[in-house]
């Protein structure tokens, strides 16, 4: 239903404008005023103060991969995360695990996993639709890169950022 | 019941959720539900199969007409018989209806049951839907979402089967993820009359296996995969390619021999994956054979012909189009009279009807290299042109193919226009062609009257290009593009458009609808159509 | 080299020539427009040319010719005021401002 | 007015004088317009119309061409540029303007005093023309019923563009 | 008479006193103060909205093996260096579907605001020169019709860029400029009816001698008909600095870019050096806006008990002062002219980013409608009641 905000009555000053446009600038150079003055309290002085350690255990940084702690690659290449991000800055080209392999079982592992840095916007969706728990926005913050193609991290960067995160997912475990 | 009225079929009134309606008797109530709007869930059955009903998905409650003791229905207060509801549910796939039949396809009983069932199929399934390839369009999943608990009550160990078996060169089971509903095994019973896929095992290990000896290499044994409602088999050549929900599914028609069977082609970013039957009785029915299906790899090879060629180079650069066309013109022309051209029975109906127009405009004898295998009395035709009729309806096909290899051996011609066709194949040598004074080819890969051409123009792949072509039922069938050609490789009507431009200096055609405008506009028996009323299905016509 | 009347007469003309010949050979009533006003320019150089030849008793130029220059331009600017806005109701009409598209008025 | 000057300018004005009818996309003529205006300032500089120089800059390139600029902009004319020009069209004007031409190269030759140069001005010493001045001068004393007529057709011409935009034209 | 005496024959000193200004003045002045301008923008903005700004820049001595980069402990002054190399070295990137010769056009055009400064008298006499590019009687209506022209950049861009939002801005940008042109020319005509002059320098030695047009306390300005005619002026002064903020596409009145609405108008798909034109053509329009501002009201280069470069003062202070004046060769007092001037401009700088982190954008319909329907009609009053105020004072 539309609600309907009455417009207030204006007084001849304020319609007038410019003594809200004083008004306006007096407020404005009094925070001036206060800066110049040494008054305000300002925020943190990013590199030489950092936050790092602080970061919240819900803070979204980059994605990345995380292997279990059998060294296998919890990702297996079910493109969940390619099909949900947003701003499409997943990759995925999915291959068969060999058969001498000693995960051969899983069948099917990412033989490239791209996540291009300079597309992602750390919305996190890709945790979130993770099927096996193998894709995590750690704490880095700061990635940058020269080059466009630096900013493409591929499987063995990712996998770098990510390391290791323990426990089994049920159902890759030979016995059940 | 008055039967006197001489139906051809006799119609029985069913009550379905409390609506009465008629359906012809034989109908299977799987199928009355269906045609009510009712969408019965199910797996093992098959409208083209037989019905074994053993997944036990499709259950609904029935109940027969009340009779009073002396055989007659008893009537309600609305005039319509009361019906004696069965106390247990039964399977709708096995069941034809009957007079006076009720049916409930979603009281609370039915709902209880489905979800037993939903629960008990996946008891032993291994749950990998992130690796398999079904996962998008798999019945369990979309099933157990619609009747299925959301947590599992199983807390025993799940039961191992072999997992990655290859049954054959084409096809790979899974048998943790099948739920037996035995669909492959009737189909290559019933269908591919090649009795090779069996269960073998007892109770909970029972699993589908080959007969011993035996390998699932049937032409036809990719359709197994189709019908397959679970992830249990899985096309080798599809297997982790793509996942299915990033697939474009484009309607089209098979373009590999004369029955035109109709497919959807899934295409990612311009890329092919896959191609899998479309349903249509008049053609194909709901199968295709796999030596078709897989035959879709040279669309994207790196071999494809992206820029026009002349030759002799005339630099570094390569011509533009324009320059191509320009050369083309003026070698036909200089050989105005001494002209033959090799049209394609793989070209569409619009393309044809562009090369008649070139061939009378040259004067030019013309005719489609035949192209045949053997048939398999399915659905593989012995002509493996697809648009034979189409070539005969617009008179391209003359049979005077003989004629032009003699006329290229005694020199009365010297030109040659090759339309997607090695002349090489029908009887000319490489000899031959070299000694012609002008070879124009258009073609998709280099073969070895490419090799020759003067001028070389790269053209559409059938998944490339738009048009229509007629099957050998006489079935006029609507090509459509999936994916985009490579490089500057152009359709090839528009290559035959700027051609006889070139040649007649007339006005050209600028869309393919226009093409087809004007092929309707001179052909009778294409009369009234337009590419869009062709529809995805096809039109049948007659033929002269 | 001394620059003589005929030489501001000569480019003047020259100008008026050119948007001649675009009103001749334009179809669309923009450019046609574009020429009229090239048109009205060269005339106004030739004026601006005659005012600084004709030096007065008092040897200054003859003011008369600036004046009408600058009569000239306002009514070129409310010219093309109007003129565009015919332009705009008449493409809203019927959404071209092809000259050869507007034949309502012609048998 | 030095001349080398002059005939820098006049050939550039000219040159884009024909690219205002030979450009086919109509943002580019009216570009070369604007740049063709410019010139024709520089040469009324070259004959001491400062204010009449400053006044062409200011109604030409400020207002009038960024009018046309915004209506051509408006109108999206991208048909324009496919059109093929008439080739009719083009030998008939050609002929028209080279008939034009002709003519005004014979009315030129039998100008009496075409040949003459400027008369220089004079001026007090270290004194500058105040055209400005003597233009205003001439404007409010001896045509002010013109200037006052030139007001009202403004005023008319004003209502009129009002009234031709507001209103669709059924 | 510079330029014009160059189009009439050619006097050599001439020429290379008037290249030597324009030197001068863009390449030493209006260029570092441009930059300058960012950087105050930016530290200004920070302060009113309790944040600090740029206030470091290093040199990365770190890309040469050290390990710390290179402080400079300036407050970030260096920041406008940086700034500049950043521009110059950032990707350079030519969306697709662009009109190419138009979209380099355009920011090239953006630089046109500069050319306005040949008219405006930075300084009185340095050497016996006049420190004005070109000293010409038609000022007013050069630096007119030179900022009509510039238009034509932001309204090329945004039809060149072929995106809708560039678009959307070059429209808004040329319907903005025909507005607010008008009333702003119109505002400057009660100073011309009572100045009877377009010549520049002339206004400015007349304020210099007789009393800044807003602050009227020498010379002639102790008379009460002065004093009568600061309410026109003042109206005028108003309505000349709204102008002058719509005209430069300032806040409040910056549709043209107006990121909230239109992404950043007419320059959302420049990058690197051809954003940096606009971007410097922007606040070089300030620059002269905020020159015009002080020429027309507030005296140009003149300051009470300040001599002109001859070392000639309004006659009240020469009475007074004259002997220290002597004191100093005239050039000093030439170039404490000139700094007194560009420490003017500097001022109305802060002033126009004061105003632009206080208030809020107009909406396109209301900025239209301020523009014609009451700076336009106010301004035509105005030059009404300077006329009766003329008319009155010379009566008596």
């Amino acid at each position: 239903m539309a609600y309907v905000v009455q417009r207030p009555e204006l007084t001849f000053k304020e319609k007038a404008y410019l003594p809200s446009i004083l008004n306006g600038l007096k407020i404005t150079f009094g925070h001036f005023k206060k800066m110049i003055k040494g008054e305000t309290k300002v925020t943190m002085q990013y590199p030489e103060e950092k936050w790092d350690s602080q970061l919240p255990e819900h803070y979204r940084g980059a994605p990345t991969l995380v292997k279990d702690e059998h060294d296998r690659e919890r990702c297996v290449a079910c493109q969940m995360c390619e099909f949900i991000c947003p701003p499409r800055a997943i990759t995925i080209k999915p291959e068969e695990i060999p058969s001498d392999n000693k995960f051969a079982k899983v069948e099917k592992r990412p033989r490239e996993f791209e996540i291009d840095m300079i597309r992602c916007i750390y919305c996190g969706m890709c945790e979130e639709v993770c099927p096996e728990q193998a894709i995590y926005l750690r704490k880095d913050y700061a990635i940058n890169g020269l080059t466009r193609a630096e900013m493409v991290h591929n499987k063995a960067k990712l996998y770098e950022l990510g390391g290791v995160f323990a426990g089994l997912v049920h159902k890759w475990n030979p016995e059940k | 019941m008055s039967t006197e009225t001489a139906a051809p079929v006799q119609m029985v009134n069913v009550q379905i959720d409390g609506v009465w309606l008629q359906f012809p008797k034989g109908t299977r109530v799987i199928e009355a539900c269906r045609q009510a709007q009712k969408l019965i869930p199910h797996y093992c059955y098959h409208p083209k199969l037989s019905s074994p009903g053993n997944c036990r998905m499709c259950l609904v409650e029935m109940g027969m007409p009340k009779m009073t003791p002396d055989r007659n229905p008893v009537v309600g207060a609305d005039g319509k018989p009361e019906i004696a509801w069965i106390p247990r549910a039964q399977i709708s796939c096995a069941q034809d209806v009957s007079e006076g039949m009720g049916v409930r396809t979603n009281s609370p009983m039915v709902q209880e049951c489905r979800k037993g069932v939903m629960e008990f199929l996946l008891i032993n399934h291994p749950l990998d839907c992130p690796i398999c390839d079904q996962a998008g369009e798999c019945k369990l999943q979309e099933f157990s979402v619609e009747h299925g608990t959301a947590e599992s009550r199983f807390l025993e160990r799940k039961v191992k089967k072999p997992k990655s078996v290859e049954l054959g060169p084409r096809v790979t089971l899974d048998a943790e993820r099948c739920i037996l509903c035995t669909r492959c095994i009737r189909f290559m019973k019933e269908v591919a009359n090649d009795d090779v896929l069996g269960i073998v095992d007892r109770g909970t290990f029972n699993s589908i296996s080959t007969h011993p000896d035996r390998i699932l290499d049937h032409n036809y044994s990719l359709n197994t995969v189709d019908i397959c409602p679970v992830g249990a088999l899985t096309s080798s050549d599809f297997r982790f390619k793509m996942r299915v929900w990033f697939l474009k599914e484009s309607a089209t028609i098979d373009t590999n021999c004369g029955t035109g069977s109709n497919i959807t082609v899934g295409s990612r970013e311009n890329v092919i994956y896959r191609i899998t039957p479309r349903d249509n009785e008049a053609v194909n029915g709901c199968w295709m054979p796999d030596s078709h299906r897989l035959n879709f790899k040279y669309v994207g090879s790196p071999e494809r012909l992206k820029e026009p060629v002349i030759r002799p180079q005339l630099g570094e650069e390569g011509p533009t189009w324009q320059q191509a066309i320009n050369l083309a013109v003026e070698a036909i022309k200089r050989n105005a009279g001494r002209v033959a051209i090799v049209a394609s029975g793989r070209s569409t109906n619009e393309e044809l009807f562009l090369v008649k127009r070139l061939a009378t405009a040259l004067g030019a004898k013309v005719d489609i290299l035949p192209r045949s295998g053997v048939a398999d009395g399915m659905l593989i035709a012995a002509d493996r042109n697809p648009n034979t009729s189409g070539a005969k309806l617009l008179g391209v096909a003359t049979g005077q193919f003989g004629e032009i290899v003699a006329g290229v051996k005694d020199g009365s011609i010297t030109a040659l226009i090759a339309l997607g066709e090695d002349a090489t194949k029908a009887g000319l040598s490489e000899e031959d062609l070299a000694k012609l004074d002008a070879v124009v080819a258009t073609d998709i890969l280099p073969n070895k009257t490419t090799a020759k051409a003067d001028v070389l123009l790269p053209v559409s792949a059938p998944f490339e290009k738009r048009g229509s072509m007629i099957n050998l039922k006489g079935r006029l069938q609507r090509l459509n593009r999936v994916v985009t050609a490579p490089g500057s490789a152009r359709d090839d009507w528009e290559v035959l458009r700027d051609l006889i431009l070139g040649i007649t200096g007339s006005n050209g055609l600028h869309s393919v609808e226009e093409v087809f405008k004007a092929m309707a506009a001179e052909t009778p028996a294409l009369a009234g159509l337009t590419l869009s009323r062709i529809g995805d299905l096809g039109v049948d016509i007659s033929l002269p | 080299m001394t620059l003589t009347l005929n030489h501001y007469l000569l480019v003047s003309g020259l100008l008026f020539t050119i948007g001649f010949a675009g009103v001749m050979l334009r179809r669309n009533i923009i450019i046609i427009f574009m020429c009229l006003e090239l048109m009205l320019n060269a005339a106004n150089l030739s004026l601006v040319a005659f005012s600084r030849f004709n030096v007065g008793a008092d040897g200054l130029p003859n003011f008369n010719a600036q004046v009408l220059t600058f009569f000239i331009i306002t009514v070129a600017a409310a010219e093309v005021a109007v003129g565009l806005a015919i332009i705009v109701a008449l493409y809203r009409a019927r959404q071209t401002t092809h000259v050869e598209d507007i034949n309502s008025l012609k048998f | 007015m030095n001349p080398i000057l002059f005939w820098l300018f006049s050939i550039l004005m000219l040159g884009f004088g024909i690219s205002v009818v030979a450009n086919r996309n109509p943002v580019a003529s009216a570009l070369s317009l604007v740049v063709s205006f410019f010139c024709l300032a520089a040469l009324y500089v070259g004959l001491d119309a400062y204010v009449l120089a400053s006044i062409q800059v200011v109604v030409y390139a400020g207002a009038v061409m960024v009018l046309f600029l915004f209506i051509i902009m408006l109108l999206d004319l991208k048909a324009e540029v496919r059109r093929k020009f008439n080739r009719l069209a083009i030998g008939g004007g050609a002929v028209v303007a080279i008939g034009f031409a002709a003519q005004l190269l014979g009315v030129l030759g039998s100008h009496p005093r075409g040949d003459q140069p400027f008369p220089a001005l004079k001026l007090a010493e270290g004194e500058t023309l105040s055209d400005l001045q003597k233009v205003g001068e001439t404007l409010f004393s001896q045509h002010t019923l013109p200037f006052q007529v030139i007001g009202v057709l403004i005023l008319v011409a004003t209502i009129g563009v009002i009234v031709i935009s507001k209103r669709e034209l059924k | 008479m510079m330029t014009l005496a160059f189009f009439n024959s050619i006097p050599w000193e001439m020429i290379l006193w008037a290249a030597g200004k324009a030197i001068f003045v863009i390449f030493l002045v209006v260029l570092p103060l441009v930059s300058y301008t960012v950087y105050a923008e930016r530290r200004v903005s920070a302060a009113i909205q309790d944040r600090v700004g740029p206030n470091r820049t290093g040199f990365p001595t770190t890309l040469l093996g050290f390990k710390k980069d290179l402080q400079l402990f300036l407050g970030g002054l260096g920041q406008p260096i940086a700034d500049a190399v950043k521009f110059i070295l950032k990707e350079d990137f030519t969306p697709g579907g662009v009109k190419q010769f138009y979209f380099w056009l355009a920011p090239c055009l953006a630089m046109l605001p500069l050319v306005s400064l040949a008219f405006i008298p930075f300084g009185s006499s340095l050497f016996g020169e006049k420190m004005v590019i070109a000293d010409v009687n038609v000022g007013v209506l050069g630096i007119f019709a030179v900022t009509g022209c510039s238009v034509y950049a932001i309204v090329l861009a945004g039809w060149a860029s072929n995106s809708k939002y560039p678009f959307l801005g070059g429209i808004r940008s040329s319907s903005q400029m025909i507005a607010y042109e008008l009333s702003m020319g119109l505002s400057i005509i009660p100073i011309l009816m009572l100045f009877g002059s377009m010549n520049l320098s002339d206004l400015v030695q007349y304020q210099a001698d007789n009393g800044w047009l807003l602050l009227p306390l020498w010379g002639k300005g102790w008379s009460w008909e002065r004093w009568l005619m600061l309410v026109p002026l003042g109206i005028s002064f108003i309505i000349f600095m709204i102008s002058v903020f719509a005209e430069t596409n300032r806040l409040p009145f910056d549709m043209p870019e107006s990121e909230t609405e239109l992404v950043a108008g007419y320059h959302t798909e420049y990058s690197s050096m051809k954003f940096a034109l606009f971007f410097l053509g922007e606040y070089a329009a300030m620059i002269v806006g905020s020159a015009l501002m002080v020429v027309f009201f507030f005296g140009g280069w003149s300051l009470p008990f300040i001599p002109d470069g001859n070392g000639n003062a309004a006659p009240l202070f020469q009475s007074i002062f004259g002997g220290i004046y002597a004191l100093l060769p005239n050039w000093v007092w030439g170039l404490a002219n000139i700094t007194v001037f560009f420490g003017k401009v500097a001022l109305i700088l802060i002033f126009f980013i004061w105003v632009r982190w206080t208030l809020p954008r107009f909406r396109f319909d209301q900025l239209i409608k301020l523009g014609w329907l009451y700076l336009f009609e106010i301004a035509l009053a105005n030059i009404f009641l300077t006329a009766a105020v003329l008319a009155f004072t010379n009566s008596k």
